[in-house]
């Protein structure tokens, strides 16, 4: 399951990347960034996860006495459960300036944008 | 008696699947949109209550939440699919040619 | 016996969900790949009943209940935007 | 059943493939792509699940696909509207 999580994680933020690179509508990179947030968090699940262990939560199934032995580290899991918020402020945060740009300009291509190339 | 519940959840289980595998037919094979919302929407949600049922009979103690599962996809389903299909309909989504009666268009619901 | 039938089980869930899968590809129309969207979520769902019994924890159920509640909310959306652009 | 769980893992791996080649791809309207990202959050989620994390899982599902979805297609109604 790690390495398939791993191979899939690196090749989403590839994916993501080469979508951010190549497209010219801000919406799309935008989306295209998201798309390699969630291989990043991906990628961080999978490297804290051990085999034939279970998951951080007790019940009834996993007494406390004996879960330090039986569990996963649930450190990795906190980390990606912060990142995923932050992920969903950063989207918002573009797709508020997106469309402040495209109040302003009336495009979205930025390639129209040309003020800042010299 | 324990042996039999479980044959029973393990068969409940497989006939849900395979209302699910046929309601996934349906919805490729079906030729327009309000077709394949009928067949995605009724033979899944069928297929999920049988396979909630199934694992009900295999692990007893877990029912209230798998109860609490079906009566959500019960209440929810056919309403987004209802949704789905009178914005198909506003949008203009073409026919099939087998249609022959729009009792929405008659009945003036068409425009919004 | 048991065993058996629950890997028919999967191999039909696998199946179901590739065929929805070609749908959410080929789809000709956005509302085509929402109703496909629609029948994805309901196959996870039975994935995630049959991850809960294979690892024998109900605590992965809860992933499902918020998954039912999910398909509605995404679906009311994107019908709300279809409509909204006509 | 010891083989089932990475079946699954090697299943939905590829569909959330396909999924995000769908939407950075720039041949589709942007609906589409939109739709196609929040497919590869979804799979993502039951990735996670798979990985032992039932509550990224749960978070992942209700905001990196709910609620990621419902922003874009706000701002899309917003920019189309004007």
């Amino acid at each position: 399951m790690t390495e398939i999580a791993l191979a899939t994680g690196f090749l989403l933020i590839l994916i993501g990347l080469y979508g951010a690179l190549t497209n010219r509508n801000l919406l799309r990179m935008i989306v295209a960034f998201s798309v390699a947030n969630t291989g990043v968090n991906l990628v961080l699940v999978g490297v804290g996860y051990l085999r034939g262990r279970a998951a951080p939560i007790l019940d009834a199934t996993l007494p406390a006495a004996e879960a330090p032995a039986r569990i996963i580290d649930p450190l990795p899991q906190a980390l990606v459960l912060t990142a995923i918020v932050i992920g969903v402020g950063t989207t918002a945060l573009m797709l508020a300036y997106a469309y402040r740009l495209y109040l302003t300009r009336g495009t979205l291509d930025i390639s129209r944008l040309r003020e800042l190339k010299w | 008696m324990t042996a039999l519940l479980d044959l029973l959840g393990a068969a409940l289980l497989a006939a849900g699947s395979a209302f699910l595998m046929f309601g996934a037919l349906g919805l490729l094979r079906m030729p327009d949109i309000y077709n394949r919302l009928q067949a995605g929407t009724k033979a899944t949600t069928l297929g999920t209550l049988l396979v909630l049922a199934g694992a009900a009979c295999l692990r007893p103690e877990w029912w209230p939440k798998l109860l609490l599962i079906g009566l959500f996809l019960l209440f929810t389903n056919p309403l987004s699919s209802q949704v789905l299909a009178r914005a198909a309909h506003r949008t203009g989504a073409p026919r099939s040619p087998l249609t022959r009666i729009d009792q929405l268009e008659e009945r003036g619901g068409g425009g919004s | 016996m048991v065993e058996g039938l629950l890997y028919l089980t999967a191999a039909l869930g696998a199946t179901a969900f590739l065929l929805a899968l070609g749908r959410f590809i080929r789809g000709p129309s956005a509302a085509d790949r929402v109703a496909a969207f629609d029948v994805l979520t309901i196959i996870s769902i039975t994935g995630i009943v049959l991850a809960a019994l294979a690892e024998g924890r109900g605590i992965y159920l809860d992933v499902a209940l918020v998954y039912a509640l999910l398909s509605f909310l995404g679906v009311i959306t994107v019908a709300h935007y279809l409509e909204r652009s006509v | 059943m010891s083989a089932l769980l990475p079946a699954m893992g090697l299943l939905l791996s590829a569909a959330m493939l396909v999924a995000a080649l769908m939407a950075v791809r720039g041949r589709r309207s942007l609906p589409i792509s939109i739709l196609a990202a929040g497919l590869v959050s979804l799979l993502a989620s039951v990735q996670f699940l798979l990985l032992a994390a039932p509550d990224v899982a749960m978070t992942e599902a209700a905001i990196g696909s709910g609620l990621t979805t419902f922003l874009f297609f706000f701002i899309l109604a917003r920019v189309r509207h004007d």
